[in-house]
């Protein structure tokens, strides 16, 4: 019988010691700025619909963080749960059942209408021009040339996944960082484009290996775990002792397998170390890149009730605390943190310009 | 079973009483009553559909009766299975061969009976025990499917002895055998009515019947005519029995061969994928107005032969030619359009397309041409006229063109397919075992058909295991052997056992290759 | 006559009246009421543009039934549709996107680029079949997969994709390349292309019936055996009926991308294959049958969204399309079995196979 | 007139059937080509120095891939060789997670097992009664079955895994299985491996991924294996069962019980439906049912059957193909999966020169022209297009589909409606 492996997961195994750096930057100064001033907001007369992507409330993921902001803003700013309604799309579902849902939210009466995912895009940008009158928000979602009424949220992953690039560049031992992707689109390789970019800006010499586990059209690479461990643990083999990882429900073998070779990894999207179904690999989880959907969603609802659409900030990235990193489980020391924050400024300011593609 | 022998000398082995059997429309057996004694061969005759194969599968448990009463030994029996059957030691061949093609010899007889001798080393001794008994010389853990027909049909018996079987019901075992293997069965059969076996044996042929059993029992529609004695009734008072009417027989009288060489088969091989020869060479000419008879053993090449000329199979080499045009290149449907008709020798696998209604089945085989299609459409109205024709002028027995091939009895399927054949004026007919499984009446029809088709020209090859059937059609025989034609014959002098044993090979010929008559020695 | 009539009445009422039966059970022991559930439903048709809707998906579905149903005549099982019409959609848009030429003209091109490639994504299984004798259900089981490896490989940026926003697409169909539908307003529009439904339901029930072709491709199916020695050569009926398929197939995706879309793009709908197969089989693969198949399922599929209205999951709809195919199907065995025994009945009567007791004496 | 004699009359009465070959027995090819494909894979990663082909990691991943896929394999077999076709596996594997997330929840990982398989064997029952007593269309059925298989999950878990894990996709994470290694043996094999010597090395990792961390599942599943082909090929019920496949009309006629056999055989069929089910789940850390997670697996299986000629020992290797390849392009380079190439280019090799020595001289040169051009494409490339490479398994099958077709044998009566009393 094996014993569980229970060692401080503080690298792999080898003794290395760890990547050469760069330079620490200057520290950080100043706060960076915060999305919405206190000035109080009353949102008790908006009728709010939302319109989610497959999973719906409860996936743990993306779309709770979207229901997180909603339900943020019915305790905030006094919006009426009753007057909200949500809708999730199902899986394989065509074109026109996007449609259906929104158009339903719409001719109800909802305003604002937030739609998650960029799958939804399309959908919204037709449904916008039907109900010129109707707010639209779709997150993740981008469209040139669209009607005004409608808010893209778009997020600066890749800023976040720099963040956590970092990180894992000064933690790593073995100099080695895996990256797995769940599935092979723009948007998950904005999250690898930005971590590279990291890890490279801090430890030039670090070796990057990256995976994903299916390619663009085939969804179940968001939702095998088996595979994703399959993945991790290649990665682990080929040296790497931070793997990071966004790959949805995948994620969950992705933290398994570093467990298993008692190594670290980083989540994605929510804080994962205090996320209830991966709670048994917590302890290997240093931090998360956090994509603050709910912070849009909060932030896009406030703005309609306040009609200061134009407010809103054109990417949520980390100037707006859109995109982010997480603490939780104290394995991010000062010092680490110290050169997190100098990086996160540099973005901030512009001296940094993160790549949205992979250079690979 | 030993008690039951000594009491089976005093009640019969298998006693029928009042056996009543509806089918949808259709009253199989009424009121049929039946004595078989233990020890004796017991016939069953009667013309197709009279129902002597419901009333074996009603003892033999596969189906229940409506009305009526069983005994076996004496003993009332009711079976709702059957392994009931088999446990009473009832045993069936019947009259399609009922074995899995992908299972060895050893696995189809043991199948049901494991618990005998279990299904290893056990069944394995007590097969190669009775195997000898008939005839059978091979090795248990071979597939069925290399086996040929006569060993199948020995497996079939063997499946029977082996589940200890004293009453044994043979439903056409003969259908498929030659002369010389019918005397073997027969040798095997005598040898165990010796040892106290019982059989109920079935067959169309009236002369085999009077060789074989101790009485007959004649069925016609359903219910029993009457028990005769071999010794005294002739076949032909049998036939009487049966139908009602004369035997027809199958003679043509006068040669209407003509000097036009209508089909010209010249050096035709045929290989297996590796390489082993099923057609050697083979060289034949019909001509017009000739009827060509090629006699063998079933699995000798016959089947093959009549497929490659059909462009079925492809041949290895060799020339094929129609009317002096070449057809060695051409399709099934170039060949059926350059004029040849073919009655294949399984009409439920070859012939019919068996959910399709009757019009539809006119179609197939001359989808390309009138009255059945116009270019590239169907010409629904012209084959549902011509096939109306066919009914008429071949006495398609059916309630109409609309009916599924599958609710026709085979006989009727039968006469639809010649009537379909012998459309369309072809200028050769390739029919292979064009009566097979057909009763008296329909018999004599098709072969009129037949003679009369050849009176107006037409070229017949004619396959056929039926003997007399081959005699009294053909212009000239051919026998077969192993993929070569080994002895030809004349029809007006050859008899069946000397052709019977030419086709195992045991015949002589004279130097030009024709079968000298008249006994081996 | 008149039997025959009955009982193609009777399949589909029994069908209807078991599955009803079935789904009302689900619904109860879920603690519905099936009638709110079932009002909910067909109420929902009425609403906004989900009539429209229902019209579109049945066309799309009606193709990819016929694909299925071509392959079915011939007892080949092509459960490769998933994959030809993906092959199909993306080669299309590809080339529609990539020419310009006068109106009509350019999406005949695309419908025939799409059949085309449809076609030769058909082709490899085909040809196994045909040479090999590889079993069509393996082979196109991988070709569906490998069917995504493709895509993803052609919608690569540095291959045909452009990226919008975060989705990847392929370069826009010009206008003179897009199908006009027609326009209801406020109801939606209808695509064109539904009427490329109708006319391949027509087409392939005049082949199938009515011409040598059809003849023969069902003559196969029913007994290979008896097709060939009919003149049928079989394995030139393989290779065209596999590749009609696939090409019927190609065309599944064409309604939306010509009359939607415009552009094949990540989002691009999965699973109308499948769909394909149990319709073509609901229908009997009969064309009428496949419409009214493909109206059914559309409606299920467009008006399960009112079940979250009135509180019952939505998933029972899945569980609804899964109970009426099974309970359509035994309907129609029950039916079918009555029916053979009417007819030999007939037959037997007709005939006088044998005589009635009472005659015999 | 003088009298030529035809030849001698044959032994039997018909034409003799062609030579029997010998067969050799199915354990005996299985090991044959288990030790061939070891050798090809031993070549391959010496010669391009890529030991991750044959690594015990490798390994491990074929197993933990592989599994479901085996199991699912067996499932057909079962099914299929009652003649009875189950394309509803995908949906009875479904079943399976469901079940093996709520026994596994509640009793822990045994009773995770048994109750995916009951679950399995529910969807199999179905089907079941579906097929053999309403004589529905097998396909029309399985296809039925995958639906109802989605939907019923989906509901349940709406409805009883939601509450306790928030999240109506996912079930909580369940106990999984405590695994097991030989200690010695997988150090010992564990120090060969590292050596790098040909083949022992190579053979080493292979074998390591076998005896390291295993887990129960793994032990299930070979015994599966064996008690697949004891029962079905050395026990009257499997020689009852196999008939009814071959011809139930023959069958029923000997007292054989088709419908009986094939509703035990499509429930067994479900069961191991379900118990794959329950594999894909207690193989995924955390173990939890999670919707979608089967992922067309239930259609591999399908696949791997008929790879593996409807044997048990040929779906193992079927599924070992999937595990393999899949686990391959997952967890190692790109440049280990560029290499399996140049294993293509050895076996094509050897297959030339079996036609040579067969004479067979067109094929010989065809083959000898596939293997050039398969080298020429491992010379002139580094890698493969990252998109195709998910799909290596499913290239790999077609082409050895393509190779080895011929020698498939489906069951004579698979998929044929069956009747009681209506054969003649
Ligand atoms: N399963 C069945 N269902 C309905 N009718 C049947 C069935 N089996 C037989 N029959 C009917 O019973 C009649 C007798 O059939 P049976 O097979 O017993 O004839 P038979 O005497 O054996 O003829 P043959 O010489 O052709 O073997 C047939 O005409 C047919 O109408
Ligand atoms: N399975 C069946 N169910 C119902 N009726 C049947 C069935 N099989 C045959 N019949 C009926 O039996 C009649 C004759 O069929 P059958 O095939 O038994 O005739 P047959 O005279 O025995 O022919 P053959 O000996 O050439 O097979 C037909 O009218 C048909 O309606
Ligand atoms: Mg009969
Ligand atoms: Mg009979």
């Amino acid at each position: 019988k094996d014993s569980g492996s229970s060692d401080n997961p503080s690298g792999g195994d080898s003794n290395a010691a760890g990547c050469k750096t760069v330079d620490k930057p200057a520290a950080a100064s100043g706060e960076t700025t915060s999305s919405t001033s206190g000035a109080t907001v009353d949102g008790s007369a908006l009728k709010i619909g939302i319109a989610f992507d497959i999973g719906g409330r409860g996936d743990a993921s993306f779309n709770d963080s979207a229901a997180a902001g909603l339900d943020k803003a019915i305790s905030d700013i006094g919006v009426k749960k009753e007057n909200t309604k949500e809708l999730a799309a199902t899986d394989q579902e065509s074109e026109d059942s996007k449609l259906t849902r929104l158009r339903q939210l719409a001719t109800e009466g909802r305003n604002p209408i937030v739609s998650v995912g960029f799958a939804y895009t399309d959908a919204t940008v037709k449904i916008a021009g039907e109900f010129p009158n109707t707010q639209f928000a779709v997150v993740d979602g981008f469209a040139e040339n669209a009607p005004k009424n409608i808010t893209w949220l778009g997020f600066a992953e890749q800023e976040g996944s720099f963040l956590v690039g970092v990180i894992a560049a000064l933690k790593s031992k073995s100099c080695t960082i895996g990256f797995v992707g769940g599935v092979n689109v723009p948007l998950i390789q904005k999250f690898q484009a930005g971590f590279e970019q990291g890890v490279k800006t801090v430890a030039p010499d670090a070796k990057i290996v990256s995976k994903y586990i299916t390619e663009a059209g085939d969804l179940t690479g968001f939702a095998d775990p088996p595979k994703g461990q399959v993945a991790a643990k290649g990665l682990i083999d080929q040296g790497a002792d931070v793997v990071y990882h966004a790959a949805g429900a995948s994620g969950k073998g992705v933290f398994a397998a570093a467990k298993d070779a008692n190594v670290m990894a980083i989540g994605v999207d929510s804080d994962q170390y205090n996320q209830k179904t991966v709670a048994d690999y917590k302890d290997v989880i240093i931090t998360s890149m956090l994509k603050r959907v709910d912070v849009a969603v909060f932030d896009y609802i406030s703005a309609v009730a306040t009609n200061n659409l134009a407010g809103l900030p054109p990417v949520f990235d980390l100037k707006v605390d859109g995109v982010g990193y997480s603490t939780s489980g104290g394995k991010i020391d000062d010092e680490t943190k110290g050169w997190v924050e100098a990086y996160k400024q540099q973005i901030v300011e512009g001296k940094i310009k993160v790549e949205t593609t992979p250079s690979s | 079973m030993t008690e039951v022998e000594t009491e089976a000398a005093a009640s019969p082995a298998v006693a029928l009483n009042g056996i009543t059997k509806r089918f949808p429309g259709v009253v199989a057996n009424s009121d049929v009553h039946l004595t078989v004694h233990a020890g004796e061969v017991h016939a069953l005759c009667g013309e197709n559909g009279a129902g002597k194969s419901t009333l074996m599968k009603i003892l033999y448990g596969m189906q229940p009766p409506d009305e009526g009463t069983i005994e076996v030994n004496g003993r009332q029996v009711a079976f709702r299975s059957p392994s009931e059957a088999i446990r009473a030691g009832i045993g069936m061949v019947h009259q399609h061969f009922m074995l899995a093609d992908n299972l060895t010899v050893l696995e189809n007889v043991v199948l049901g009976a494991e618990g005998l001798y279990g299904i290893g080393k056990g069944a394995r001794r007590r097969i190669q025990e009775l195997a000898g008994s008939v005839g059978l010389d091979l090795d248990p853990d071979m597939l069925v499917e290399r086996l040929g027909v006569a060993d199948r049909q020995r497996v079939e018996i063997l499946k029977v002895l082996f589940r200890g079987a004293k009453i044994i019901i043979l439903d056409e075992p003969t259908a498929v055998l030659v002369p010389q293997e019918v005397e073997d069965l027969f040798t095997t059969l005598r040898t165990m009515r010796a040892d106290g076996y019982t059989f109920l044996f079935i067959s169309h042929k009236l002369d085999e019947v009077r060789a074989i059993a101790d009485s007959i029992t004649v069925i016609r529609r359903g219910t029993t005519v009457g028990t005769v004695d071999p010794k005294t009734v002739t076949s032909r008072q049998l036939a009487e029995m049966m139908v009602g009417s004369e035997l027809p027989s199958p003679e043509t009288r006068e040669s209407t061969v003509t000097d036009e060489v209508v089909l010209q088969v010249e050096g035709l091989v045929l290989e297996t994928g590796d390489g082993r020869r099923l057609l050697d060479g083979l060289d034949l000419v019909v001509r017009s107005g000739e009827v060509l008879g090629i006699a063998g053993v079933e699995g000798n090449g016959q089947t093959e032969l009549v497929e490659t000329i059909m462009g079925i199979r492809k041949a290895a080499s060799g020339r094929v030619s129609l009317n002096g045009r070449n057809l060695t290149r051409a399709g099934t449907l170039a060949r059926r359009e350059a004029g040849i008709g073919y009655i294949p020798e399984d009409r439920t696998r070859h012939g019919l397309l068996l959910t399709e209604p009757l019009w539809k089945n006119r179609i197939l085989g001359y989808q390309t041409r009138p009255p059945t299609a116009r270019g590239a459409f169907l010409d629904v109205a012209g084959a549902r006229k011509d096939t109306t024709r066919i009914v008429e002028q071949f006495d398609v027995r059916t309630p109409g063109i609309e009916v599924a091939a599958a609710s026709l009895s085979g006989g009727n399927q039968q006469k639809l397919v010649v009537g379909r054949e012998l459309s369309g004026d072809p200028k050769l007919l390739i029919a292979s075992h064009p009566t097979r499984g057909v009763d008296v009446g329909a018999q004599a029809a098709i072969w009129d058909h037949i003679r009369n088709a050849r009176a107006a020209g037409l070229a017949v090859l004619l396959v056929s295991a039926d003997l007399d059937e081959l005699i009294g059609l053909s212009d000239s025989i051919k026998v077969m052997l192993r993929g070569k034609f080994v002895a030809d014959a004349d029809p007006a002098t050859v008899t069946p056992e000397d052709l019977g044993s030419a086709m195992t090979g045991a015949g002589h010929v004279d130097e030009s290759g024709l079968l000298v008559t008249g006994g081996e020695e | 006559m008149n039997a025959r009539l009955r009982s193609s009445l009777m399949a589909p009422v029994l069908a209807v009246v078991f599955a009803a039966a079935l789904c009302a059970i689900v619904l109860v022991v879920s603690g519905a009421n099936p009638g709110t559930a079932l009002g909910a439903m067909i109420g929902q048709v009425g609403e906004g543009q989900v009539a429209v809707d229902i019209v579109n998906s049945t066309a799309i579905y009606m193709l990819a039934a016929l694909a299925a149903a071509i392959g079915f005549h011939m007892n080949l099982l092509n459960i490769g549709i998933e994959g030809q019409y993906r092959v199909g959609a993306l080669v299309a848009a590809i080339v529609g996107g990539a020419i310009v030429l006068p109106g009509i003209l350019h999406w005949l091109v695309i419908l025939v680029v799409a059949a085309v490639a449809g076609a030769l994504w058909a082709l490899l299984p085909a040809i196994l079949k045909v040479t090999r004798g590889v079993h069509e259900v393996i082979s196109t089981i991988m070709m569906n997969a490998i069917a995504f490896g493709l895509a993803a490989f052609l919608i690569r940026r540095d291959q045909f994709g452009i990226l919008v926003g975060n989705n990847v697409t392929t370069e826009p169909i010009p206008t003179s390349g897009q199908v006009p539908g027609i326009d209801l307003g406020g109801r939606g529009t209808i695509f064109g292309l539904v009427f490329l439904a109708v006319v391949a339901a027509a087409v392939y029930g005049v082949v199938l019936n009515r011409t040598r072709f059809g003849f023969e491709l069902k003559a196969s199916g029913l007994s290979p055996t008896a097709a060939a020695a009919g003149g049928v050569n079989a394995k030139r009926m393989i290779m065209v009926s596999l590749l009609a398929s696939g090409a019927v197939a190609g065309l599944v995706g064409m309604p939306e991308i010509l009359g939607r879309d415009h552009a094949y793009t990540l989002n691009f709908a999965s699973g109308y294959g499948f769909a394909g197969i149990g319709i073509a089989l609901l229908g009997r693969n009969n064309p009428l049958g496949i419409a009214f198949g493909s109206l059914l399922w559309a409606f299920l599929e467009k008006a399960k969204g009112a079940l979250d209205n009135v509180g019952v999951p939505k998933e029972i709809a899945t569980i609804m399309q899964g109970a009426i195919v099974l309970s359509v199907v035994v309907a129609y065995e029950i039916v079918k079995r009555m029916d053979l025994a009417a007819e030999q009945r007939r037959v037997g009567r007709a005939t006088g196979a044998a005589v009635e007791p009472e005659a015999a004496k | 007139m003088s009298m030529i004699d035809v030849q001698p009359a044959a032994s039997g009465m018909t034409m003799t059937p062609p030579p029997r070959k010998r067969r050799i027995p199915g354990w005996a090819v299985f090991t044959i080509g288990t030790v061939a494909v070891v050798l090809v894979l031993a070549m391959t990663s010496y010669l391009t120095g890529q030991p991750a082909l044959t690594s015990s990691s490798t390994m491990q991943n074929t197993v933990t891939l592989g599994l479901p896929i085996l199991l699912c394999g067996l499932g057909g077999i079962w099914s299929e060789r009652s003649g009875m076709i189950n394309i509803g596996l995908e949906g009875m594997m479904i079943l399976g997670t469901w079940g093996a997330a709520f026994g596994g929840y509640h009793w822990g990982p045994w009773m995770a097992v048994v109750s995916g398989m009951i679950c399995g064997a529910l969807g199999g029952a179905l089907h079941a009664l579906a097929t053999v007593t309403f004589g529905v269309n097998h396909i029309v059925s399985g296809v039925a079955i995958n639906l109802l298989g989605a939907g019923v999950t989906k509901y349940l878990s709406t409805l009883i895994f939601q509450p306790i894990s928030d999240n109506p996709r996912d079930s909580p994470p369940i106990e999984q299985f405590d695994t097991f290694s030989a200690p010695g043996l997988s150090d010992w094999l564990g120090d060969l491996e590292k050596d790098q010597r040909v083949i022992i090395s190579d053979v080493a990792g292979l074998l390591r991924g076998l005896v390291t961390r295993v887990s129960p599942m793994l032990i299930i599943a070979i015994l599966l294996v064996v008690a697949t082909y004891l029962v079905l090929w050395r026990t009257r019920f499997g020689l009852r069962l196999r008939s009814c496949g071959e011809n139930p009309v023959a069958a029923e006629s000997l007292g054989v019980n088709v419908y009986f056999h094939k509703y035990m055989a499509v429930i067994a069929s479900g069961a191991l439906a379900g118990i794959a089910g329950a594999a894909l789940v207690l193989g995924s850390s955390p173990s939890i049912y999670q919707e979608g997670q089967t992922a067309n697996r239930g259609f591999i299986g399908l696949a791997a059957m008929i790879f593996g000629n409807w044997r048990p020992g040929g779906t193992l290797a079927g599924a070992g193909l999937f595990g393999y390849a899949d686990g391959l392009r997952l967890s190692a380079t790109p440049e280990a999966v560029h290499a399996l190439l140049y294993s293509a280019v050895i076996v094509v090799g050897l297959l030339v020169i079996w036609q040579l020595y067969r004479r067979k001289w067109t094929s010989a040169m065809f083959a000898a022209i596939g293997a050039i051009a398969v080298y020429a494409l491992y010379y002139f490339t580094d890698e493969l297009p990252q998109e195709f490479l998910p799909y290596t398994p499913h290239i790999i099958t077609l082409v050895v589909l393509a190779l080895a077709a011929q020698r498939l044998r489906p069951p004579a009566a698979d998929g044929m409606p069956y009747r009681r009393g209506e054969g003649d």
